[in-house]
């Protein structure tokens, strides 16, 4: 039975990963997670300078989800190559690095310094709701999208995946621009913009008043943009928004995803990515399934 | 790997106040692993409630962990109604617990629904134990301090001990220490950071943020550090990780 | 206390509504409301002659939501003006009818055919996701939702609602849209597309492949987009989007909606219209609010 | 005002088979308002899911009404961890149910899970009652049947009864009737569709479609009419409140 899927000319073991932010560099969670079992790690995103984030409180829970305005705090580039990168070096997985910036100058600063690391991957977050300097353009906006892409793609030595706002009117066309301007793949979805509001106070829940919505509420949009995504381009796609099981992953895989991460499962059962990879060997067997890439857009 | 996710058994619910709860949990992994000062995290079974919700470790008592919890919203609304015998996910132990610096003098300050977590740590300091407890009105687990230590209670109705918050407990009485350990709301804190400067008593704050994952992977949970912090390299400290117990002075509250 | 309000020139006697087409036209749930009591009912869409919908399955529950693809079955505008609207009319309580129409032209004949028929107001849905022929481009669009708009507003002699998609990147410039076209007010959101694969069998869940997503998961996205659009317009809002209770109605009202729809609550609980008017009250009482209107957008 | 809204207990919930439970549920506004045929809207506890469950109301005893049900989906199987005791919300009696015609000779053919809405309605015929039930392979209920007409088995697998599906057995045992009532999956309601035009036998076939009000207000549930409906205004009639059942000529399967 083969699990490894072959993505953008990289192979990895399984096609889990785990959704940037929500799982750090691995080191907290290697307390549950045995790191070797995972396809890859899919970093938090880190930025060419250490980074504040947003005031607290950065957490909101949501029917069924949750908001987030973490803010995209990081400890810039440098301490991540020195640390967390040796770190997972240790482990039998793949490493994806996610990348943020302010602008486009920035972006290009830190994935110049990762030319000469070791890592497999990097995931190009363009659409984080929080970054109001910028972010957000890029990922809704498919002609910034296209050149942010572009530009990316020269100065980097290393397969580039762009991250994709889900809050857009056409994610089919953004896909398109981002395999225009050369990505290699596209990954989605990001956080759905959302706000709750303290009614007993009349205030805003987060400091930063709006938030990204994530966990099992969002997966039917996670499902229909994978699809919608991954039929308007011939690159690969890595899927991910509200998984929680197996089931949820094949969901993705068999809507055209090639690999899935795991995000806010993580944070209410810290053994998911593990229990996924287990369910989804479970349904093969079950299903007769000896090739985990014969269900990739397998959905009739 | 000393945190583990279990099964729990509750082994007791029994409210305490109007909307308070003291639940016993079989968790024997949480139980041998634990500090006082750290935390749980609890999952709600209904399922639209997704997070876990953060509790502090009130005692340890042989596998059990007790916690001790108010009814505010809908999880632990529904945590009240949970019956002995049922099981529950938990999480922990979390957080570092407070450092027990021991044969000193203490001020154990407690506001609200931060008085639970000292009463582990009172079992287990040795020296001369001040136990001052905060409550808005409604007066609980007071009586559970009485063997480890003396007791002083303000109460912002004055219907027992001093009227008004802890510092005018401990203003009242004249109790003095070398060391503060603390947990409650916010402005007591920032209060007692002032109180513990300014009479120069080593001063341990416990703080609250909302959570997410617990285990210092998701940033959600920071707090303001007063240097920029060794491992996020900015100003901000992680609570579930770093915390919940700072010193005073690491802290920007 | 005061509950009523006044929208668009139009007095309901509380800001209450339901949620076109969870709601029919009001006669089954007559069994379980008062409809006395209501706000306003806000009916199922009804275009200029009878339409069949999508087949089934119509119906898929996802995490805290659902989907649906019915397709704006309805027996059409003629039927509905001499039954359903009868039926209305012998309680006290608001009309807003809903319209759908594949083509410019549908809308204005039902528009017309409603000039001579006694209902408080018309919301006009330009944001059914399952209908392939129109209605999604006039919601997505701003261009064509403002000619719809002035197209429809030339040809009613009745306050005019446009209904907005969620699915789109700008919810402020969709709002403006309507502004500019004279709309009298907007309501949002409409469900979000979403998709769901039955893993076992790898085919769509739904007929229609694609459903409209609603209920609580997806309240954060309408708090966020009530906010968003109440601020970039001066015409009232009618707030919508999982709304279970009070609690929630009440957040749609102060992120800026004077006017709240409930929806697929009613599939979980048909009395919580009921429930979230007698909530209010109690909310009002417990805050020493006199008038609801002093709630509208109250967020700090 | 015949349908409620009621928190019913649970009297008692036993498996009756690998997969499947009988459930009483106490909601005497329910029973007493119930036909057979019609059936109830069970929500499920865990607010994750939302819709309610229709469930065919399988017998009715005095104010209880039972329900038999099996274990498939997550809502399903939440169902069948409840205990006696526990309190669950329910809706109904929803649909319209068998039309009753009395004093003549007929087929009661239910095909899995659509067999227990024939056990209320074998009670209340007073005529010639053949009971058909097809299985996979376990068998449930079967014997229940036996004191209310004489009962035929086919199974799947072979392993009781006729081996087969209910036709097969029809066959086998050459039964005949007047009236044929049915409920079970599609294909075996479209073959009997078949069977009772060919034999000009009047039949009435319950329907299963995914529903959400229930209550026939969100068109979710509707099935292809050969008629244009009086209601819809198209060939679409809802299952929930025009069915489920209905007679087989004026539904296009
Ligand atoms: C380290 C730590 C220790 C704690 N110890 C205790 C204790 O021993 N006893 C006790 O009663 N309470 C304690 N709390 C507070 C407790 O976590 C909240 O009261 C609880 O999460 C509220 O959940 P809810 O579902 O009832 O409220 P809701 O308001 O419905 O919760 C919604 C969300 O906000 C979070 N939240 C709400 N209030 C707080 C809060 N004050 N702090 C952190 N998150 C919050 C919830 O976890 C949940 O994610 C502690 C909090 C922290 C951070
Ligand atoms: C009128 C009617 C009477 C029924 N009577 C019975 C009965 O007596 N006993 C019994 O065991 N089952 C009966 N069913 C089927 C029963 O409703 C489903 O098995 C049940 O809803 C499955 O829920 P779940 O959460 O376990 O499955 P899931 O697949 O997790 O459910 C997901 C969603 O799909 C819906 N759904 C899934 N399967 C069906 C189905 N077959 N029909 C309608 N909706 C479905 C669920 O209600 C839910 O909204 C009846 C269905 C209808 C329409
Ligand atoms: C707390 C938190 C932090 C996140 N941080 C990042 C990030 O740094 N970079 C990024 O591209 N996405 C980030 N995301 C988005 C996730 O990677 C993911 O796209 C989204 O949460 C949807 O997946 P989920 O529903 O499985 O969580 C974050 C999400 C959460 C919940
Ligand atoms: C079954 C169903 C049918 C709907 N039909 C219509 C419709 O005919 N016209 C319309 O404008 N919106 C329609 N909607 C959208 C709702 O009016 C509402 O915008 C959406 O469901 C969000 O609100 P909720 O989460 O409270 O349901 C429908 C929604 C559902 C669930
Ligand atoms: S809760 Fe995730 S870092 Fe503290
Ligand atoms: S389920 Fe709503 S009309 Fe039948």
């Amino acid at each position: 039975m083969n699990l490894s899927v072959n993505y953008a000319g990289v192979t990895f073991k399984n096609p889990i990963t785990v959704a940037s932010g929500t799982f750090g560099s691995g080191v907290e969670y290697s307390d549950f997670v045995d790191l070797n079992r995972l396809g890859a790690v899919t970093t938090k995103g880190v930025a060419d300078h250490p980074w504040e984030g947003n005031p607290t409180p950065r957490i909101a829970e949501t029917y069924g989800g949750m908001l987030n305005a973490v803010g995209l705090q990081n400890p810039g580039i440098d301490v991540f190559v020195e640390r967390d990168i040796p770190f997972l070096k240790q482990y039998d997985t793949g490493i994806i690095v996610n990348v943020c910036g302010h602008s486009e100058e920035e972006y290009v600063n830190v994935v110049e310094r990762l030319n000469d690391v070791d890592v497999d991957m990097l995931e190009i977050n363009v659409s984080c709701p929080n970054v109001k300097e910028g972010g957000i353009a890029f990922g809704t906006d498919p002609k910034q999208l296209n050149h942010v892409t572009k530009l990316v793609k020269s100065h980097s030595n290393k397969p580039v995946v762009m991250k994709l706002s889900p809050n857009v009117t056409d994610i089919a066309e953004m896909a398109r621009a981002a395999e225009d301007g050369g990505a290699d793949g596209i990954s989605l979805i990001n956080t759905l913009t959302g706000m709750k509001i303290d009614v007993d106070r009349r205030k805003f829940v987060l400091a930063n008043q709006t938030g990204g919505l994530s966990g099992p509420a969002i997966h039917p949009v996670a499902v229909r943009m994978v699809y919608q995504a991954s039929h308007a381009v011939k690159i690969p796609v890595i899927g991910m928004g509200g998984v929680m099981n197996a089931y949820d992953a094949l969901e993705l895989i068999l809507a055209g995803a090639t690999m899935v991460s795991v995000g806010t499962a993580n944070f209410i059962n810290p053994n998911a990515t593990i229990d996924i990879i287990n369910g989804i060997e479970e349904y093969m067997k079950k299903n007769g399934v000896d090739d985990i890439n014969d269900l990739i857009g397998a959905v009739e | 790997m000393s945190k583990s996710l279990v099964e729990g058994t509750i082994i007791s619910n029994e409210p305490i106040s109007s909307d308070c709860y003291s639940m016993f949990i079989s968790a024997a992994d949480i139980a041998n692993a634990a500090v006082p000062g750290q935390f749980i995290n609890v999952y709600i079974n209904d399922g639209s409630k997704l997070l876990p919700r953060p509790i502090s470790i009130c005692e340890i008592v042989d596998d059990k962990v007790r916690i001790v919890f108010r009814a505010v919203g809908g999880g632990t609304k529904e945590l009240a109604t949970y019956k002995a015998g049922e099981v529950i996910r938990v999480m922990g132990p979390l957080g570092n617990g407070y450092p027990l610096e021991q044969d000193k003098s203490y001020m154990l300050i407690g506001g609200g629904i931060g008085i639970p977590p000292l009463l582990e740590l009172s079992k287990r300091l040795k020296g001369d134990i001040n136990i001052v407890l905060g409550y808005r009105d409604e007066i609980f687990l007071a009586d559970e301090f009485n063997k480890y230590g003396k007791v002083y209670i303000a109460s912002e109705d004055g219907n027992t001990g001093v009227k008004g918050n802890v510092i005018d407990a401990i203003n009242e009485y004249g109790i003095s220490a070398d060391i503060i350990y603390s947990c409650g709301p916010t402005p007591m804190l920032r209060g007692l950071k002032a109180y513990g400067a300014e009479h120069n008593i080593k001063t341990y704050l416990s703080l609250e943020e909302r959570m997410a994952c617990g285990i210092g992977a998701c940033l959600g949970c920071v707090t303001k550090s007063t240097d920029v912090d060794s491992h996020s390299h900015v100003n901000n400290k992680r609570v579930c990780k770093d915390g919940p117990v700072f010193e005073a002075s690491e802290v920007d509250l």
